[in-house]
């Protein structure tokens, strides 16, 4: 029945432009009306993404960066949700769609592996069904020809005697099993974008290992665009062309993957960086840590988001929130008045330095970090938290 | 690994805590069936040392860590903590244990009563101690509760919920140094936690274990993070201690190839360094309800052999204060080097 | 298979308990030690004495109990004594349960198939559009549903549907269901519709909530980004592991279905086990009492049984759980 | 523990059905679920805060008092001239039949709720049953709470042998339908008050506790009750301080619902001459009464019949108040 439905919406996406980006972004908002207020969960970002390349998005709980995957899907729930700016997928603009329009392209053009393999599979519903179930809704196919389909796909995500696993409960394998099974529907259909979201957070080190691979080796066998969305700096390092990181529902800095790492200008990219143990390190070393704590979407600081935080911040960051700026490097920009490695950046950490600013000292790691601990109800950091860490650093 | 033996042990006059030959089964349900989650553990911590207990989850670490504290009961096996043998103490006795041997739990929010005040939360190790008068508990809790960053005034009146997670492990640090213990048994007191926010916890933690005169025992699967507080760390695969060694020594140069290959699978936030083209490892681990005859390790590790499957191996020194529960330790310089795989053959552990 | 013979076993020691427990209340009925002269108590006392032999009332307690027992599993659950003076006459209770306990089966299992008739479409449907009009009406409605005791809607309906405006029947006999299904189902539809308001709401709302939980969950996520159209993910995807609670809390409510039933075929003098059993409680028929009670507390405890079974069987972690770790 | 066995099935099913608790997710539940995770624990706390009682809840809070303070009352009322004194109302003449010369009157300005076939004062009546019909709901309840209550929250707690004994003691309890029970128990016992409610207060006390099993079992295996633990609390301050005032909320929620259905019951055992002897005047009573005259004279059925559906009502709505206002954060984490 719906098979006809499917025939035309087929037609109603053909092919794009080789040419145009396969993804973009411009100016997306996503806001959440909540309780307290609205939730700024996306606010205003903007990117665009080459087919079969992989974009790194990176940020803390509380970065949006979540959200954003979802956002640019559309699944996000439809009550107190406001979406705004523009999503084009192959040319075509994604806001807005019919759902029956968002159903043709989930799935089929772009597809989703999510964090928890444990819960974001049916628990009551056979491994076979759930990846039949998706060929069938999307191909013109027998069910025969799906369950060999699915046979091949277990196969080819590395799954050991798939005939068996494909009559078996997702309770019945191991983490990495799903997660590979997940893997298997998303990439089912031949999608041309997948996003990843942490898709690893809930894994072994030794499997998660496996799966980056699997996920990179599935991604250039079939020429996908992927999204690759984690709170690990070291997952996306080595196996993303670009990184955005995102700080308070913003892209605080984006930049080829390279050049993030050797030329990073942002402040919160600096410290996040820093504060991550590392194994070369001598044991014992002192971490940089960031003082106080993610920013709160609903009542975000004035100004940088980043500033209460920040080693560097000066009246104007306070004040005044930085746009998007672009360096000599193409595709690298970063939103920092006073960014890492010049000369205002040196003079400004002088000066917070000589001020007793407690973030200052934290970053340069002769602090404790305790920066804005002590206030369970949030904002003015830099007042507060400076008596609080005289008392710390006793 | 799937080592035994306790070669790697201090003499029992050195040492806080003597961990010897540990056994912890659960049964599965009613199905008659048994999860051997630790088998045959030994570890021991000197005074003002931490100890970094790793290993992937599953490995029977955090049940460890609740057994030295007799949470759980053991099967077998001695705890000799101070002088005494907790496995051997009970009821009354074993209670009497408590206020020098703490815990701080990895899900910080969920081991904070919702229902209770901080200040409340904080004092409730005194009040059940008796330890001094109103005014000198309150005292303490003040103290401790700025020690660990949160304000007295304004946050001891005040629930969990309206603290942020990393708020929350600092009030359970707090709770934990408040009756002056002498070992505090951190169960991955950071992987809840967001990435800024950990390396204040863990700096703290540092902090805390100066100023109070602690001797920890730290439980985390991340591998930098236990590399990066520990005095000496003990690598777990599967209910057994695989290597014991000093921190830099054993990241420097594992002997046991389970190590290696952890070591291998760990991301580094750095671009230039390729991901390792092949994972030391492939496979998962298997369930504890049968676990591998011999050595434990064998179904994944690329240098078994038949006699890993027959013999299981005993823990030993391989270079000095460096021990490894391994038939074939690697050598220095020696790395895992296998046959390049294909995509997604890595769930194919019969190498 | 070990849990289950496990329950199997635990459920047999429960049922022992509750025979004797029944046993020896069913003898405290009417507070004396009498309990033939409270039975019938109009006969004369050859009559009695008869009847008190016939009893074995004489013989040490566990005795009887032994032989009620006994009689009970082998379906001879005593006689019902009846009459005056010396015309005392009796019946065997298994009789009287025959005729009467397919009634109130009948009664609650079409109570029971109303209230999930209506509330699950209605429940899923709300839990979809939840928080719009539709579901806050549904949900308010139910709500007060809720607060309806089955005795008012019986009474409510009595006084409207039957008494002032006669369309249905109130006071006549149960026409057979064989014979004449029409006249038995209108006989029979106030008596369900009073059941079964009360279950409805109940039901639905638990589904409702489960629903919206479930909704919730990751694996929707990933079945919408599948592409799978809403009506497919609602009752595929979501409707199942949502419905499992309801199960077990349809299973349980049977105990509260026969509560009201016993009220309720009082109310519309409906020919069923519940009426029979108020009314032998009441005039001190014990044996029956006694009979019958066990009666209902096997078929409430098996049917419990069941669902726990049943249960597993439809959430295979459940029954995998069992089977192996 | 992480690493301990699964649950058994039963206590899947046990916590599964335990859900009935779980209060129906609030208006801007679904995005908010997504916020909360992105944005950490702030924003569903605050909610909280935010929402006021609610007229509902008012209303229902009005009314109880209304029954309340009419029921304690009552005697003020009466020699006030407010109410008739149902003790002493004019009682109709007698014919030589023995018929009453005066029937029953629908409601009017005078008499709220109209006159029985007797002459009473059916608004008097009410309040004169709801003395007994209240004392029966709110003490049966509350005997049925502190026991059963017990027995639920040990059971959670101590999840071996004792859970299991408890365990086989509900199960004996549940195994007769509630009604049935309370029939059984008030025949042996006699129709009295105390009575009735002592036999209602055994049938709520299995339920109660099952619902407070079941909240202290999934209350028990948190991690802050095992860090009690590890402090070196005992058992007993263990159950007091940290399991016992998190299960409250629920088992105060149902137990306010527990109050509707015993009122409720009390009137089913009224209907089947079961329930407190019939010249004791009872909600359920009342009804029973004016079932014979249900064609004639239906506002005797209505007007109590109308006062237990709101009552019911109330206490309904309460019980979820208090559930949606303490629950909020567990559904919201």
């Amino acid at each position: 029945m719906s098979r006809r439905r499917r025939a035309v919406g087929v037609e109603r996406f053909e092919p794009a432009p080789l040419d145009a980006p396969l993804l973009e972004v411009e100016d997306l908002h996503t806001h959440f009306r909540t309780g307290r207020g609205v939730a700024r969960a996306v606010d205003g970002v903007s990117f665009s993404l080459e087919r079969g390349r992989t974009l790194g998005v990176v940020g803390e709980s509380g970065s949006g960066k979540t959200v954003l995957a979802r956002s640019i899907m559309g699944l996000l729930p439809k009550s107190n949700v406001e979406r705004t700016g523009s999503i084009k997928f192959e040319g075509r603009e994604v806001i807005g769609a019919t759902p029956d329009d968002l159903r043709e392209l989930w799935g089929s053009q772009i597809s989703m592996v999510f964090q928890d393999p444990m819960t974001s599979l049916n628990p009551v519903m056979k491994i076979g069904k759930q990846i039949t179930e998706m060929l069938l809704q999307h191909l013109d196919i027998s069910k025969d020809y799906a369950r060999e389909l699915a046979l091949s796909l277990l196969e080819s995500v590395g799954i050991p005697e798939a005939d068996r696993r494909l009559k078996e409960y997702p309770h019945q394998m191991s983490g990495g099993m799903r997660q590979r099974i997940m893997i298997a529907i998303a990439i089912a259909c031949g999608p041309k974008l997948l996003f990843a979201d942490e898709p690893t957070t809930a894994l072994d080190v030794t499997v998660q290992a496996q799966i980056l691979d699997l996920l990179q080796a599935q991604q250039r066998e079939r020429f996908m665009a992927m999204i690759l969305v984690t709170h690990d700096l070291g997952v996306v390092a080595g196996r993303t062309d670009e990184i955005a990181v995102m700080y308070a529902g913003r892209v605080v800095e984006k930049a080829p993957t390279k050049v993030l790492f050797s030329e990073l200008r942002h402040p919160y990219t600096e410290a996040l960086l820093r504060s991550i143990p590392k194994l070369g390190a001598p044991s014992h070393t002192r971490l940089a840590a960031i003082g106080g704590r993610p920013p709160d979407i609903v009542n975000p600081p004035a100004g940088c988001k980043f500033s209460p935080r920040c080693p560097y911040a000066r009246e104007r960051c306070l004040e005044e929130e930085p746009p998007l700026i672009d360096t000599a490097t193409p595709g690298h920009e970063f939103r920092c008045w006073i960014p890492v490695g010049t000369p205002e950046n040196r003079e400004a950490l002088e000066a917070n330095r000589a001020a007793g600013a407690p973030s200052a000292l934290a970053v340069v790691g002769e602090g404790n970090g305790m920066g804005t601990a002590a206030a369970p109800s949030a904002p003015t950091p830099h007042t507060r938290s400076g008596s609080i860490d005289t008392k710390g650093g006793a | 690994m799937a080592g035994h033996g306790t070669a790697h042990l201090r003499p029992a006059d050195e040492v806080l805590l003597r961990v010897e030959s540990l056994v912890v089964e659960f049964p599965v349900g009613r199905t008659g069936l048994t999860v051997h989650a630790v088998s045959d553990v030994s570890i021991d911590v000197k005074p003002g040392e931490t100890l970094g207990l790793v290993g992937e989850s599953g490995c029977g670490k955090s049940t460890t860590g609740r057994a030295v504290m007799q949470l759980v009961r053991p099967k077998g096996g001695s705890v000799t903590f101070d002088g005494h043998d907790l496995t051997q103490l009970k009821g009354e006795e074993l209670r009497e244990t408590r206020p020098k041997l703490q815990m701080i739990f990895q899900d910080p929010i969920s081991s904070l009563n919702p229902r209770r005040r901080i200040r409340d939360i904080v004092r409730e190790g005194l009040d059940i101690w008796k330890i001094g008068d109103d005014a000198a508990r309150n005292a303490k809790v003040t103290e401790v509760l700025e020690t660990v960053g949160i304000d007295p005034e304004a946050a001891g009146p005040r629930r969990p919920h309206e603290f942020s997670g990393g708020q929350c492990q600092r009030i359970s640090i707090a709770r934990a140094v408040a009756t002056e213990p002498k070992l505090i048994i951190c169960d991955e007191p950071v992987s809840a936690l967001d990435v800024s926010v950990q390396a204040q916890i863990l700096n703290l933690l540092q902090e805390m274990k100066q100023r109070y005169g602690l001797t920890l025992i730290f439980i985390a699967h991340d591998l930098a993070v236990v590399k990066n507080v520990s005095d000496r760390v003990a690598v777990m695969y599967l209910g057994k201690i695989c290597e014991v060694s000093g921190p830099d020594e054993l990241y420097a140069q594992p002997a046991h190839p389970y190590t290696a290959a952890l070591l291998l699978a760990i991301p580094v936030p750095d671009p230039t360094v390729r991901p390792a083209e092949r994972s030391g490892v492939g496979g998962e681990i298997p369930s504890p309800v049968a676990p591998p005859s011999g050595c434990r390790f064998r179904t994944r590790c690329l240098k078994a052999t038949d006699r890993c499957a027959q013999e299981e191996p005993e823990i030993r020194e391989v270079r000095p204060d460096h021990f490894v529960a391994c038939h074939f330790p690697m050598e220095p310089g020696e790395t895992l080097a296998a046959p390049a795989p294909t995509a997604g053959n890595g769930s194919h552990p019969d190498i | 298979m070990r849990m289950i013979l496990l329950k199997l076993l635990r459920l047999v020691v429960v049922l022992l308990v509750v025979s004797f427990l029944t046993f020896w209340f069913g003898k405290l009925i009417g507070g004396n030690n009498d309990l033939v002269a409270k039975m019938i108590p109009f006969s004369s006392e050859q009559e009695k004495d008869r009847v008190r032999e016939q009893l074995g009332l004489d013989k040490p307690f566990f005795t009887q109990y032994g032989s009620w027992l006994t009689n009970f599993a082998r379906g001879d659950f005593g006689e019902l004594y009846t009459g005056t003076g010396k015309n005392v006459t009796s019946v065997p209770v298994s009789e009287i349960v025959a005729k009467r306990l397919p009634v109130s089966l009948e009664l609650m299992l079409s109570a029971q198939l109303l209230a999930l008739a209506v509330a699950v479409p209605l429940g899923v449907f709300s839990a979809y559009k939840a928080n719009s009009k539709f579901d806050r009406g549904a949900n308010m409605t139910m709500f007060g549903l809720l607060a309806l005791p089955p005795f008012v809607v019986a009474l409510v309906l009595a006084i409207y549907l039957g008494a002032q405006w006669q369309w249905l029947p109130t006071q006549s006999d149960l026409p057979n269901f064989p014979l004449n299904p029409l006249e038995n189902w209108r006989y029979l539809l106030m008596p369900t519709i009073s059941l079964a308001l009360a279950q409805m709401a109940i039901y639905m709302r638990l589904l409702r909530s489960d629903m919206i939980a479930t909704l919730q969950e990751d694996f929707i996520t990933t079945a919408k980004a599948k592409g799978i159209p809403p009506h497919r993910v609602l009752f595929r995807h979501a409707l199942r592991p949502s419905s499992l609670t309801l199960l077990t809390v349809a299973g349980l409510n049977v105990g509260a279905l026969i509560g009201g039933a016993v009220v309720i075929e009082r109310i519309f003098k409906v020919p069923g086990i519940g009426g029979q059993l108020a009314a032998s409680i009441l005039s001190g028929q014990f044996i029956q009492t006694q009979s019958i009670v066990l009666l209902i507390a096997v078929f409430y405890v098996v049917l419990n049984f069941a669902v726990d079974i049943l249960y597993s069987v439809l959430d295979p972690r459940i029954r995998h759980a069992r089977a192996i770790a | 523990m992480p690493e301990q066995s699964p649950d058994s099935g039963e206590e899947i099913v046990r916590t599964l059905v335990a859900d009935e608790q779980r209060h129906d997710l609030p208006a801007d539940e679904p995005s908010l679920l997504i916020a909360a995770v992105e944005a950490g624990p702030e924003i569903a706390h605050n909610r909280r805060r935010r929402k006021g009682l609610g007229i509902g809840a008012w209303l229902a809070i009005i009314w109880i008092s209304l029954l309340l303070f009419s029921a304690i009352f009552q005697p003020l009322l009466v020699s006030t001239g407010v109410i008739p004194d149902p003790e002493a109302q004019e009682l109709p003449e007698i014919s030589g039949t023995g018929e009453a010369l005066v029937v029953a009157q629908p409601p009017s300005l005078g008499h709220l709720m109209g006159l029985n076939p007797r002459g009473e004062d059916i608004l008097s009546l009410v309040i004169e049953g709801s003395r007994r019909s209240l004392v029966i709901g709110f003490v049966s309840v509350f005997l049925g709470f502190m026991v059963g209550g017990f027995l639920g929250l040990l059971a959670g707690y101590f999840k071996g042998r004792t859970g299991g004994f408890i365990g086989s003691l509900l199960d004996i309890l549940l195994a007769f339908p509630q009604l049935i029970l309370a029939l059984f128990v008030v025949e042996v016992l006699g129709h009295t008050v105390t009575n009735v409610t002592f036999a209602l207060a055994i049938v709520s006390t299995p339920v109660l506790a099952r619902i407070a099993r079941a909240s202290s079992l999934s209350w028990s295996e948190r991690e802050f009750v095992v860090a009690a633990r590890a402090q070196g609390a005992k058992h007993r301050r263990v159950l007091w301080r940290e399991v016992l005032p998190n299960t409250l909320p629920a088992m105060l929620s149902i137990a306010l619902l527990g109050v509707a259905v015993v009122i409720v019951a009390e009137a089913g055992l009224a209907l089947l001459g079961a329930g407190v002897a019939p010249d004791l005047v009872t909600w359920g009573n009342i009804i029973q009464t004016g079932v014979p005259e249900l064609k004639d004279s239906p506002h005797i059925v209505l007007a109590p019949s109308i006062v237990i559906f709101l009552t019911v009502l109330a206490l309904n709505y309460l019980g979820d108040v208090v559930r949606a206002r303490f629950d909020v954060r567990e559904a919201a984490l």
